[in-house]
């Protein structure tokens, strides 16, 4: 594949992936990470977070959030390899780790998300 | 450009400032640049753990207690607080100051200012935060 | 007697120098003087071996682009004042070779700019009897694009163009999206090629500092980006339409 | 090496890139080179702000659009030009127009017009106010699609060359190398622009210095109606930064020290307070910069550190109307004069602005030399006569840079190329070089430096060819002119680098612009009566028995001049008086 064809459709999953990132992780990461291990809200019961994540629409939007935003760190992170720390001269390696590793990472999560409880 | 191209192309006397190897450092704009590329690690780093919070769930009760118990221990607290500042950065540059310039909506012809589009994004940013709040604490 | 205020100007002697130095001058401060009046009169009456380019001295020739304390400038429009007490580093635009003192080489962008087919591309000419009508919202869609002087500040600002010299470029992008936005042209096909290479649009990663050093309010960065998303909205069309049905 | 095409072009701004596309497209055949001592986008039309006039409404004629020129210009027009000049002006715009010219429209999509001094009909399009910028950014990018067009940027020429009468060449220096060549070529049409920096206060930029009207001069072609210089009434004082005409074409007012519009005192016609076309605010920009004078002799103008100026009222037309006709005007007002138009006055004095005088050249941009064209504001055609209308000279450039490279073309294409290795001309290649490199590059020592002799050139020009002469101040404008071109010759060099050696540029500028202006003060002291832009107060009247002719000044061999007065080309329209608001 040329870099022609794939460059837009990469661009676009690294939008896409940014703007759920922007939306969503600020909530839940203050939620999961800070708020209820620092104990400022008690965590939901399991019973409760078990009927939301078991809706089948919940989980395909949580596959659909996790393989953008991982194709959106791909782009992104393969961009800070090259300009910042300036190893355009590595460009495979860089692209076999970045978007190999969307692309394993999304496996995982469909995986984990669409195979039945 | 006859005879001209090929004459300047290689020219031994120009000067051909270097940029250094951390050129980032040299204005607080490039670092600024360079922090909220980093963010995307961090949006990663996220996904890995919102899957780790999944596949407790699906494996029940003591594994999401287990889960809890995990996420408090102060490694990972100070992981996710130094993430969570990260996706701010993310989420700001990228509902603020990104994409209210890179996108060109109109309304009855007159293109909207960017601050019209960023104050879309905060009201969006503002709602679906609240349907997370609301799926999650219930 | 009027104030003095010390310009710290880069010098460059391609025939004796094989590195840059800097070289103070000590000039009145004058309310009304931009930096540029403070060169013409170091190269005046101080010294005149002292190169650099100027013309209409009013903001729109894009000859005068220098790097005054640190930030790409049209040196007409930046004053002295504003940038006391001084010292003031005049340095060469960054990004560019130079050739000497302050002048440097931008064969690279006259060079790529031509690349973009920055013309009208008509299927048809049409008989110059009368216009084409363009309504003024019509006209609103690119005249920001339309105003860039070529000044190379958004060239001197850009890391990627600094670390990537096949980079097109902020302005030559934007020209191109002023074409392409003209509703009188149908080239943008022919353009297509050329922006959306891996050198094109794809090597901006955003960084924006282009439009913020741009002197004309042009927002190159603004016009990348929204190009990046019409070419991807082509490709997903060409992705998902069978050929021939395009 | 040789470096050969069939037509040079000299210079890069409005007229030369359409010349070099005129060329391209008559002749594909044909090599083309524009040799410009900036890069073409740098040219000086990038400043034009108001706009460029042709009639294309259809209450407008060709017929007025003619007797407004030609009265504007006191009936020193060449009437035959002027025919041909309105009728090509609204096919060169339109072409422009379908090149991708961003012009201001109206709702339904046509191309606006707006009023102009001098103008009775609204007939100037416009580009907001940055017209010149859109014009020489269209024409450039548009020359980048023809591959037989090369460009030399950044090279100077210094020298016509001349094989027995027949120009055939240039000899020019690449700035960034300091490599001094031969070009070569059938025909060479000159596109310099204009001389506006042989005074101290102008409105033309830094390269505007005359250089190509020098190089005719020397070489023997005759300069036309140079007395003839232009003062714009408005310019920001001291940068000299212009003001648009438009600026009072969309309804601003001068007003003097006590704010009164001081116009209706010098036959300008009475106030209103809507713009009414060719009255007060709307006259012609010679009338409106000797009112300025003899505004100041009342002492009705403001004293400020940068001498007398009067005040231009934009504040009742509103932020509106400002940021959309006029958002230039504002910006060049806020960062130059930290003044801002929407509530304050903004402070103008007169200010040289345009040559009327030029290269004399016919219909067909072509000079007496052969193979020696001209277009653009270093020509005279003339459509100008003692005053050019403001907006015409934008379409001038069009008008008649596409028909000096259509008759370069035609020209280039049957002649057989000119001596280009002869004897003759290869030894004043080597004079030239020698004199580069010799007696500029390697000058040791000198008295002063050569900014000294620039400065009091410019001095001279103000004191003696200024908005009004006289016999006496423009004979001693003369002397002093004569003593600067020996001080110039011992003027002090101190660069001897070859590599983008501007003070070696701006030495070769001022030894034209000396030239220049000499032509200008002699042409001017011969001139005895007072037309257009040209006022001497020992001849106050315009004497049609004598002058109704254009003045041709010539440079023999031996350095001495000559003066000619062919008679003007009246074709309709007899001289008349020229009534302003009445
Ligand atoms: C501030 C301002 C505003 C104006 N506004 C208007 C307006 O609204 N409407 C209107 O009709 N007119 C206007 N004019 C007048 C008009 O802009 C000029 O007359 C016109 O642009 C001149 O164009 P040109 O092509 O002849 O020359 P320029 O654009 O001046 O180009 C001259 C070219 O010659 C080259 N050159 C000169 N000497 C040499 C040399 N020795 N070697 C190599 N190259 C050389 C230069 O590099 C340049 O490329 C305005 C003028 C000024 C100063
Ligand atoms: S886009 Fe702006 S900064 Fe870049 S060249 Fe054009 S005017 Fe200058
Ligand atoms: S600074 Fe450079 S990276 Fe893109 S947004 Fe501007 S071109
Ligand atoms: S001198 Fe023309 S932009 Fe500064």
């Amino acid at each position: 594949m040329s870099k022609r064809s794939t460059e837009p459709l990469l661009w676009l999953l690294f939008s896409a992936g940014g703007v759920v990132a922007a939306l969503l992780i600020p909530a839940l990461l203050f939620l999961f990470g800070l708020a209820f291990p620092l104990g400022w809200v008690s965590p939901p019961h399991y019973a409760h977070l078990a009927a939301v994540l078991g809706h089948p629409v919940s989980r395909l939007g949580l596959l659909v959030f996790c393989v953008l935003a991982l194709f959106h760190w791909a782009h992104r992170f393969r961009y800070a390899l090259y300009d910042g720390l300036r190893l355009k001269h590595l460009e495979g390696a860089i692209n076999l780790l970045c978007y190999g590793g969307a692309l394993a990472g999304s496996a995982v999560a469909g995986y984990l998300l669409l195979t039945p409880w | 450009m006859t005879g001209k191209a090929q004459y300047t192309q290689f020219h031994p006397r120009w000067y051909r400032p270097r940029v250094p190897v951390l050129w980032w450092l040299r204005r607080r704009s490039y670092l600024l640049f360079v922090l909220r590329e980093l963010s995307s690690v961090f949006v990663a780093w996220f996904v890995v753990f919102l899957l780790l919070l999944v596949y407790a769930v699906a494996q029940g009760p003591q594994d999401y207690q287990r889960f809890l118990d995990w996420s408090a221990a102060p490694g990972i607290i100070l992981l996710n607080a130094v993430a969570l500042s990260f996706v701010v950065i993310h989420s700001v540059t990228w509902l603020f100051m990104l994409s209210p310039h890179a996108m060109a909506v109109r309304l009855r012809g007159r293109r909207l200012p960017a601050a019209a589009i960023g104050a879309g994004n905060l009201v969006a940013w503002v709602l679906v935060s609240a349907i997370v709040l609301f799926l999650v604490l219930g | 007697m009027a104030d003095l205020i010390t310009l710290r100007v880069t010098r460059y002697r391609p025939e004796n120098d094989t590195e840059p130095t800097t070289q103070d001058y000590e000039i009145p401060l004058r309310k009304e003087w931009a930096v540029l009046d403070g060169l013409n009169h170091i190269k005046d009456h101080l010294d005149g071996t002292l190169s650099y380019r100027w013309s209409c001295r009013m903001g729109i020739c894009g000859s005068c682009g220098m790097t005054v304390n640190g930030e790409p400038r049209l040196t007409c429009a930046t004053f002295l004042e504003d940038c006391a007490p001084g010292p003031i580093r005049v340095e060469p635009l960054r990004n560019f070779p130079v050739i000497r003192d302050l002048v440097v080489e931008i064969g690279d962008f006259m060079r790529k700019l031509p690349q973009v087919k920055p013309w009208v591309i008509r299927e048809e000419e049409a008989s110059i009897d009368s216009e084409y009508l363009q309504t003024p919202a019509e006209l609103d869609q690119y005249k920001q694009f339309s105003m860039c002087i070529n000044c190379m500040l958004c060239y001197s600002a850009c890391p990627v163009y600094a670390l990537d010299k096949d980079f097109l470029g902020p302005a030559a992008i934007a020209l191109a999206q002023r074409y392409n936005l003209d509703s009188r042209d149908q080239g943008s096909a022919e353009r297509m090629d050329v922006l959306s290479a891996a050198e094109g649009i794809w090597s901006c990663t955003f960084v924006g500092e282009c439009t913020t050093a741009c002197p004309k309010g042009v927002d190159p960065a603004g016009a990348i980006q929204r190009y990046k998303f019409t070419a991807a909205m082509e490709s997903l069309k060409a992705f998902l339409l069978p050929r021939g049905t395009r | 090496m040789t470096l050969s095409h069939d037509v040079v072009i000299v210079g890069g701004g409005g007229a030369g890139l359409r010349a070099a596309i005129a060329v391209a497209e008559s002749d594909p055949r044909l090599s083309v080179a524009v040799v410009s001592k900036v890069y073409p986008m740098r040219s000086h039309t990038v400043s034009a702000e108001g706009g460029a006039a042709a009639a294309i409404r259809s209450d407008d004629s060709l017929d007025e659009h003619a007797h407004d020129t030609i009265s504007g210009g006191d009936w020193l027009c060449d009437q035959a030009a002027v025919e041909a000049f309105v009728k090509e002006a609204p096919e060169e715009l339109l072409r422009l127009e379908h090149w991708g010219c961003p012009w201001s429209r109206e709702p339904d999509g046509r191309v606006a017009v707006r009023p102009f001094g001098g103008m009775r009909k609204m007939r100037t399009w416009f580009a907001a106010d940055k017209t010149g910028f859109h014009l020489l950014h269209t024409l450039f990018q548009t020359s980048l699609k023809y591959e037989r067009i090369d460009r030399y940027d950044e090279w100077y020429v210094t020298k016509l060359l001349v094989d027995d009468g027949r120009v055939c060449g240039v000899v020019a220096f690449e700035l960034m190398s300091g490599r001094i060549e031969a070009i070569t070529a059938k025909a060479v049409i000159l596109c310099t622009g204009g001389c506006g920096r042989v005074f101290p206060f102008t409105t033309n930029a830094a390269i505007k210095t005359g250089d190509g009207m020098a190089l005719a001069y020397r070489a023997g072609a005759p300069l036309k109606d140079m007395e003839f210089v232009q003062y714009h009434p408005t310019g920001l004082p001291f940068t000299g930064i212009l003001i648009t005409e438009a600026a009072r074409a969309e309804g601003g007012w001068l007003i003097n020290k006590d704010g009164y519009r001081y116009l209706q005192d010098y036959d300008l016609g009475t106030p209103s307070p809507k713009p009414v076309l060719r009255s007060m605010e709307l006259g012609p920009r010679d009338r409106l910069s000797q009112a300025f004078v003899k505004e100041a002799e009342k002492g009705r103008t403001v004293d400020t550190p940068h001498g007398q100026v009067v005040h231009l009222d934009l504040r009742h037309l509103g932020s509106t109307v400002i940021d959309t006709k006029l958002p230039f005007v504002r910006e060049l007002c806020l960062s130059y004069e930290h003044v801002d138009p929407v509530r304050e006055l903004i402070p103008v004095r007169p200010v040289v602005h345009y040559m009327m005088g030029g290269v004399h050249t016919d219909i067909h941009g072509a000079t007496p030399m052969e193979g020696l064209y001209a277009a653009g504001e270093v020509a005279c055609v003339s459509i100008n006569g003692a005053n050019r209308l403001g907006s015409n000279s934008l379409p001038e450039l069009l008008v008649f840079g596409a028909r000096a490279g259509q008759a370069a073309a035609a020209f280039a294409s049957t002649a057989v190329h000119g001596a280009q290795g002869g004897a003759a001309v290869r030894a004043q290649v080597e004079d030239e070089r020698r004199r580069l490199e010799h007696d500029l590059l390697g000058r040791d020592g000198g008295k002063e430096p050569i900014s000294a002799v620039r400065e009091e050139m410019q001095a001279t020009m103000e004191d003696g060819a200024g908005i009004y002469r006289s016999g006496e101040s423009l004979a001693r404008a003369a002397d002093r002119l004569h003593a600067l071109q020996e001080r110039f010759r011992t003027a002090r060099l101190e660069d001897h680098s070859r590599t983008f050696n501007t003070e070696l540029v701006a030495a070769l500028e001022l030894s034209f612009m000396l030239d220049v202006a000499e032509t200008i003060v002699h042409s001017a002291l011969l001139r005895e009566e007072s037309r257009g832009a040209h006022q001497r107060t020992d001849f106050p009247a315009r004497d049609d028995d004598r002058f109704l002719a254009s003045s041709l000044i010539y440079r023999n061999a031996d350095g001495s001049r000559q003066m000619e007065y062919p008679p003007v080309t009246i074709t309709r329209w007899p001289p008349g008086e020229r009534v302003y608001g009445r």
